[in-house]
């Protein structure tokens, strides 16, 4: 049985559970898998966590270093965020270059970072024009069980949240806290016939009929949406999908305070 | 939504609630689409709204390059968004960046999710956008112009697809955002919308808004999305009126906000 | 019907046509299509000019930046000429790194630039050494019907003859016309059988046998040639040739000057 | 070994023999091995050898890509050595650099040295290995885990291989280089056996031995590996007593230097 | 040709007519062909001229690669011209740039235009030229080369491919320019020309001519072309007088200017 | 006959005459290929010979130019070594960017011209931290019969040994030969069955089961190894290779000394 012809009868399979509003692992719609975060995972790192939701595993490492500004932001730091989605991670990722899917996971995700203030900019000039910190956040996926903007944005979360500035090693004085200022959280969500669930499985990501993502901060903003994949939403789906991301965003933002 | 360290940022609304170019919150920029302008292609449109100028080309349905893309049952919809050298402030270097790439791939699925792909197995149908000149809402331009290239190639669709983006300025929210208020905004939300069913295809969004915020936005996209679908409509009516399709002759459709 | 086949019987009828003379849009064989330029097409280029032959189009915006010099001109400005064949603009473009038919495209519109000086380099230093003008001309092909070379440069020398260098904006003294010294068009032939035409159009570029394009100034000097395609020219043909492009590059030129 | 200009070299050796880390010269550094960690691929193991931190995983026998590759009589090894933009001091640019393509290629023809790869004629083994933490020998912790995920994986081999790197610092072979004895010391030289045959699939060596040092070397090494091979044992063993295959259960296997 | 801004213009032609390098106007370089001297190739040939060192080889008729570019009713002509790293005065980083691709391209055109092609459906005939020291003249060593390495392989042709570069020096025009000639040079026109026919395969010119200077050019540079072939011929001569084809033994042959 | 099925019937009976001793162009299993070396083949580069190993040849070019020092050595020299498998070279190789084989030839070398201090980079230091000597070592492949490793470290350490530091040309200071300090030479072996045989051809690397390369100093020292191909080698092979890689390494030197 061709790999091709398997998935068309699991998506077949996935819908006919969305329409007695089922799901493949016995979830509820709005149900999030088991969520873990290992904070200082990578000892390399300024500033590390491991996300793990169900058996979907990114590991997010930031490194903090001096570089020169944008010349139109003189006065800023420099934030660059970046999704690996490396072959170890998935049967369907091949070697190569970035494929479009890493870039639109990297993207969404520095969206939100920078929509909701995550990394104060303003705070990491050095000198203007001259010396400010460069703050690279890169999200290496380990194991794509699905959902990897979500669990991208929350190691990433998660790993700023603990990051240390590394004054000394750089000669400009004492190592300090990068200190998040917001903490944005992405929850994603997909249709699957008339259900919409929250948190899709590769299998159900496969078998959607759209998805849609939205970020929130703690203070009740959205600050970033994506909806992909080829599928629809009515502007009542996204109200409703926007009370829901506020509230796994609030639960989750409790885990990350607490680690 | 690049504020950071910015210098001199300008007076979006007035206390008339005007806009820096005059307009009312809930106006469009002028726009103006053209029907089949290119030879070559199987179908094409410009798209000269407000400051941007933005042509559209449709191939296909025909083979799909890469041979493995190829799907058994359905054709696939490749789009290339991209950016012309000097369409921008400051010379962009040619060829896709990440940005151009995620694009490319919104308005990819944006369009499969409304064109007959299983009319087509095997065959790709290749959507290309070239944003001659920038300024603010460029996806939604290449959406709109994209759309009446799809007609004008006699590819199956649902519906034609408005797009348009909403956005917040001095905390109010506004329709159809130019430069200035895209740069020194508060939120920016490009959206798509399939007419008759009412759902969006395409959404994006950056910045900040409150809940209320956000459902006024789609609600003011909806109301923007409409008109631009009347002006798609007309394009292709006129294209159609003045002769039969194809051989150089153009047709072209204004609207004034 | 494939596509091949199809081109094969086009090309047996283009050169069945060229035995008698004639052409398949009823052109005479030295007869140019209509031209039509629309200068300032572009609003962010500092120059732009639309150039249309017949239904080939291209677009060409030049952008004028402060920039370095290179090392072994330090009192030059520096010039970048490129073309973009994109694929909107033809069927047989796809998306990918430059081909060589752009690449040689470019190269031979940047070859007559530089011979006839019509960017006038010396002109465009500001300090030797550190900073100098730098001029991008890139022209963007929207409709392929043939006849890239010329329309290009058609559209580069009207581009040019209206830029203006953006002092200001860099804050280095006044706005002033780029002033080209000199302006070049290059006129493009092609064998088919006995008879040579110009400005071919798409068939008559697959039928051909060789390709022969010659650049003019209006000081009557030839300024650069670039034989193309498969075939040959005799030493008397390009002799011919060559007083054929000064005809139609007058005509151009006053075209441009009028503009 | 590259030392050249550089400024503070540590003490590498003490009077008593002791090496940077409290080590003697034959020991090596903890050694930790995960069978199974990961859900995805078809085989897996996690391995934490003093800093580093090493993943590896294995996906086949499977289709070839790209398909040119393709052999008749036999299974490609392919294998993709990766570090991770974090795993090091300085942020290391995503993607494949010179280094990381050789490393890659002397370890698949090391891993195709015992495979049965005429078992599986015009099919891929693809063995993945992301370093998550570097610090000195990643390669040899790759080879390692990639050997106990292949086992995972259910592949056929002659036998596990275990890697260690000998070297030389302050004049002396040392056993499983740490960074500072690799960045100061006078050679490195990794290595990975087939304990069953005594052989070597992989070896590399950079720096100044004599011919004594080298024989020395080749010895130590091969004590070293054979230690290790007991911990590759242990953590599949450890990996089925727990559990059947696969399903998210992990094993793991440590032992003390 | 690129003398803008440069300080000290060499004087190229003294009051006798006599060229920087003592050379009359009409004179060439001195030019060596060895044929043969590659042991891999299907045909080599080597050429020194002057300052320039040129290797070409030809593979083929062989397989098309990549298969997409096959044509089912003759043979494709691939050329590859690239300058090694150290063949000019800074160092070149490795890889074809544009004018190394542009080069390529009407290269392969001009054989294009000489080899019974029809003769080989479905195959490929590729010509590597590799520039192992620059003088000016490049490509036109590199067709002298190839034309022999061609006739080497056994390759049907129309004839062997004699080219020279013809150039304006201080007002007058010269054969065959070095390096300072075509740097402080007025104009310089590389041409290529099938013996037999009298027709030029490859002409490409940057600079200022007026229609007289041009003519001139044009008959200097047959003149030239002619005693080229006349070399090329001896080189293929001298090849199969010394031993039957192939196996390491190399024939060359020389003129003086 | 395909070229997989000859190249099959080539190496079973490369096998079978290693069985009995023999090598398919008769040398014995330790015996090199005749070698010869051309110094100063190229007056472009600042160093350069031609190594030939039977048919095998490689040419290397030595440039020598002033750039900035590593931020890491800022008083060091920097040494770049490069080989190119140019499509010229054997049928075996495609146009494109270089391969792994071309990546781990040109990395096999830089290694052994590192750990024997082959360059002095830190006499090749102008002002600290500012200027310094880049040095490129460029080795090109022109004809492929097997042995490259062997053939580009021969042309890089002839090269290299009659390289002039270009000073005058960079203003600072006179001309002076490069010197390098130590002359290293690689060998490498191949087993064919129960043999090892030195200085493979093309056959015999394609039959191989397992490829070793060592290199030795003048001073005793081995001073980089690689093992490559599929196969394997026991500590005692290594041992013994050692002792033979020592004797064709002297013997090499020596013709090295004598240019």
């Amino acid at each position: 049985m061709s790999g091709e012809v398997a998935a068309e009868i699991m998506t077949t399979h996935v819908l006919d559970l969305a329409k007695k509003g089922h799901r493949l692992d016995g979830r509820a719609l709005d149900e999030m898998r088991a969520v873990r975060i290992v904070p200082g995972y990578v000892a390399s790192a300024d500033g590390s966590a491991l996300a793990q939701i169900g058996q979907t595993k990114v590991l997010c490492g930031v490194k903090v270093e001096v570089g020169k500004p944008f010349p139109d932001t003189p006065n800023a730091g420099v934030l660059t965020t970046n999704a690996e989605l490396v072959p170890l991670s998935s049967p369907l990722f091949e070697p190569g270059p970035p494929t479009v899917e890493a870039i639109e996971t990297s993207r969404v995700v520095d969206r939100a970072i920078r929509a909701a203030d995550a990394v104060d900019l303003a705070g990491l000039c050095i000198t203007p024009e001259e010396k400010v910190w460069v703050c690279y956040v890169d999200c290496h996926v380990l194991d794509h069980s699905g959902n990897l903007i979500d669990a991208a944005m929350l190691a990433a979360s998660a790993a700023l949240s603990k990051t240390i500035v590394p004054s000394k090693k750089f000669e400009v004085g004492e190592d300090r806290p990068l200190g998040p200022k917001h903490v944005p959280i992405e929850t994603t969500f997909v249709r699957l016939g008339d259900s919409i669930v929250v948190d899709p499985t590769r299998e159900e990501e496969v078998a959607c009929q759209g998805r849609l993502t939205i970020a929130t901060d703690e203070a009740g903003n959205v600050v970033a949406m994506q909806k992909g994949k080829v599928g629809a939403f009515s502007p009542q789906d996204v109200m409703e999908l926007t009370d829901r991301a506020f509230a796994h965003g609030d639960r989750l933002r409790d885990l990350i305070r607490k680690l | 939504m690049g504020s950071i360290g910015a210098k001199d940022v300008p007076q979006l609304l007035d206390a008339n609630g005007r806009r820096i170019d005059g307009r009312g919150l809930e106006d469009l920029r002028p726009l103006r689409i053209e029907a089949g302008p290119l030879a070559q292609a199987d179908g094409s449109a410009f798209v000269e709204w407000g400051d941007n100028k933005v042509m559209a080309a449709v191939y296909g349905p025909r083979e799909v390059h890469p041979r493995h893309l190829q799907q058994a049952t359905k054709a696939v919809v490749q789009c290339r968004y991209n950016m012309a050298a000097f369409s921008v402030d400051e010379r962009k270097r040619p060829g896709l960046d990440r940005r151009s790439q995620e694009i490319s791939k919104v308005i990819a699925e944006a369009f499969e999710s409304v064109i007959f792909v299983e009319e087509f197995p095997r065959t790709s149908i290749d959507v290309y956008i070239e944003v001659l000149q920038a300024n603010a809402g460029t996806r939604c331009a290449g959406v709109v112009a994209a759309s009446v290239a799809l007609a004008d190639a006699g590819i199956p669709m649902v519906d034609l697809v408005p797009a348009v983006a909403v956005g917040k300025v001095a905390g109010t929210v506004v329709l159809d955002l130019k430069k200035e208020e895209d740069n020194y905004g508060e939120a920016d939300m490009p959206m798509a919308m399939v007419p008759r069913s009412g759902r969006m295809v395409l959404l994006q969004m950056e910045g900040h808004m409150t809940r209320d915020e956000l459902k006024r936005s789609l609600d003011l996209g909806v109301i923007g999305c409409k008109k631009i679908y009347e002006v798609q409509k007309r394009a292709l009516r006129d294209r159609y009126a003045v002769a039969g399709p194809k051989e150089g002759e153009v047709a072209s459709s204004e609207v004034p906000a």
